[in-house]
């Protein structure tokens, strides 16, 4: 692994490559810790035994060469740096006994103990891989035999629905179903048509019972529908300014007569 | 690596030779039983080492499987391992769903009910629709329903009945226990009061009586 | 099956006594070779006759192919059968090309079953990095992680937790089995401990090892 100072300035081919993979790196995915652990491997020592201080150098060191070369750093690459220079500085000061949160020798072994659980997790995760695995050590059954669903459909009554159902069949002859009775019927339509066609004719003021269809009058259930389809259509059409309409009492015949 | 002859002569022996039979036994083993075809021999040969002998392999793999619960059969020109025939029915899993009878059916099992022995005719009379085959059919295969005594009459119909299981189900002793219609309507059962003038259904219940009572003198 | 075996008659014996234990271990054998998923010992017990105890058959099964080519494995709460490793070299044509796992899936996945159950902003936290949504969709595509249980901590985050699936693929037993865990469980770095001042997060840590301890301890 070359030098942090060299990442930039090497000359063999091998080297440079690397190099250029780490930036790819940083440009990528891997984040500031990983670059941190990749430049820990320098101090060729127990990440236990690691010197955070000389790391935190590192680290700043190599963004400083990044800045130089124009490289854009990622937002936590920078977030990082500051830390670590915040670091740096508490770990070169001597201790303020008046100072608030967190010794600069716990930030530090935090930050060692985020970097040994990195590269035991990159260690498991290759040991995982390397496990017997299946479809390339171990297979499974080639032909499988699915279960078959034997699908059993059993059919449920309750006595309710039991006697409910002959009482249905038993009392269906109680009941027709309902039609409207049309034939003795007269609708509105029916006097608008026949009060326009009659209309014409009546200059003068006619009583309104004389405008009921032939064969109406007599019997009393056709006499009502008429006289109220015909009381209706006259409503209507004084409405629309066709006819006049007067009474001269409560109870007293209506006439109608042609607005003129 | 050694140059000495007599050691040469070991590695090449312990190098070319066939593995012991058991393991190649564990091969084939290994290779019917991830395989989704039948292996012929020739293949299993093409897979192993150099030298191994799959058919005699086979031979001992065969016996170690007699009457477990998997066998190695031949298919065709090529081997299998498939499950045993007596153990088929572990193949299946049995899911039972529960559903509503049909309308059609339930009416067709309260005429029986009420009015049995009844024929199939006498139930469409009833009903007022034909009765389906397949209606029948199901009350039948429910053990709901069941072929009662044939009618003495002209074509002797059979009629059908209604079974203990279906006495079970519904909770009643006898089909004598069932309601009667002018019941149903005190109970509030029936939606309806007869129409006015309609023709009063007293003589529809007495006949359902007289029906059943005949039916359960026995 | 009873709780007064004196009472049982011998004709209710004879009915309800479950098939020789010789038997069953042929029925558990049928049914795990011809699946290729792991099947439960409840599924096993489902599709047995009544009063069978896989579990006990499995034991004399699993000995019986020790050592063979084909092995019986346990797979979570789960048994399958499964060739022997060292038998790989056979399976050429039965090798599946897998698709290639990225270096932060891989890593992702490796966390998860070594932290499980465990949040997205704690692997995030662990490998100081966020983890892109591609990443776990691929893992939860390939079913070898799942959701697990909320925590319940503000937001509720989601956990993460490994499946069957990965326990069959990775020749596992349990996620207990996983290489190394006791070491790293010793050495301290499965804990999640905060940054030190960080205080917001105590209870998320609290629970998280909470979690972990629940899942590891026997």
């Amino acid at each position: 692994m070359a030098e942090p100072e060299n990442l930039f300035q090497t000359q063999s081919v091998a080297d440079r490559l690397q190099a250029e993979a780490l930036i790819v790196d940083v440009d990528g995915f891997e984040g500031p810790l990983d670059l941190l652990l990749t430049l820990s491997r320098t101090q060729k020592v127990d990440l236990r035994k690691i010197s955070v201080l000389q790391l935190a150098e590192q680290y700043l060191a190599f963004v400083e060469r990044a800045k130089a070369l124009r490289i854009e750093l990622a937002a936590d690459y920078l977030v990082m740096a500051a830390w670590l220079a915040f670091l740096k500085s508490r770990l070169l000061l001597p201790p303020d006994p008046e100072a608030e949160g967190p010794s600069a020798e716990d930030m530090a072994a935090h930050l060692a103990f985020q970097l040994e659980r990195l590269q035991a997790m990159r260690e498991s995760a290759a040991q995982l891989m390397a496990r017997d695995r299946l479809g390339r050590d171990t297979f499974v059954r080639g032909v499988s035999e699915e279960v078959a669903r034997v699908r059993k459909i059993t059919y449920t009554a309750s006595l309710m629905e039991l006697m409910q159902a002959y009482a249905r069949i038993r009392t269906r002859d109680e009941f027709r179903p309902y039609a409207f009775d049309r034939t003795n019927v007269f609708t509105m339509e029916e006097a608008l048509d026949r009060m326009r066609g009659l209309i014409g004719f009546a200059g003068d003021w006619s009583e309104l019972t004389t405008f009921l269809p032939d064969g109406w009058a007599s019997d009393p259930k056709r006499r009502r529908s008429a006289t109220a389809a015909t009381f209706a259509a006259s409503l209507e059409m004084a409405k629309q300014g066709q006819i006049e309409i007067r009474q001269s009492d409560t109870f007293q015949p209506i006439s109608i007569r042609k607005k003129t | 690596m050694s140059d000495e002859p007599e050691v040469t002569d070991e590695k090449e022996q312990t190098l070319f030779a066939a593995p012991p039979i058991a393991e190649q036994e564990r091969m084939v083993e290994a290779i019917l039983f991830a395989s989704a075809e039948p292996v012929t021999i020739r293949e299993m040969e093409e897979r192993m080492p150099h030298g191994c002998d799959p058919a005699e392999a086979l031979v001992h793999l065969r016996k170690r499987y007699e009457g477990r619960g998997v066998r190695v059969v031949k298919v065709g020109e090529a081997w299998a391992v498939r499950t045993a025939p007596d153990l088929a029915f572990l193949m299946q899993k049995e899911t039972v769903e529960e559903r509503k009878l049909s309308r059609a059916a339930i009416e067709t099992l309260a005429i029986i009910a009420y009015h049995q022995p009844v024929t199939r005719a006498e139930i469409e009379e009833i009903r007022g629709v034909a009765v389906s085959r397949g209606t029948i059919d199901q009350l039948l295969e429910m053990e709901w329903i069941r072929f009662g005594r044939r009618r003495m009459t002209p074509g002797r119909p059979v009629t059908f009945v209604v079974t203990q299981g279906f006495l079970d189900h519904f909770s009643l002793e006898s089909a004598r226990d069932l309601p009667g219609l002018k019941e149903l309507r005190a109970a509030g059962l029936l939606d309806s009061r007869p129409l006015p003038g309609a023709s009063s259904d007293e003589d529809d219940e007495d006949e359902a009586q007289t029906g059943q009572s005949e039916l359960f003198e026995d």
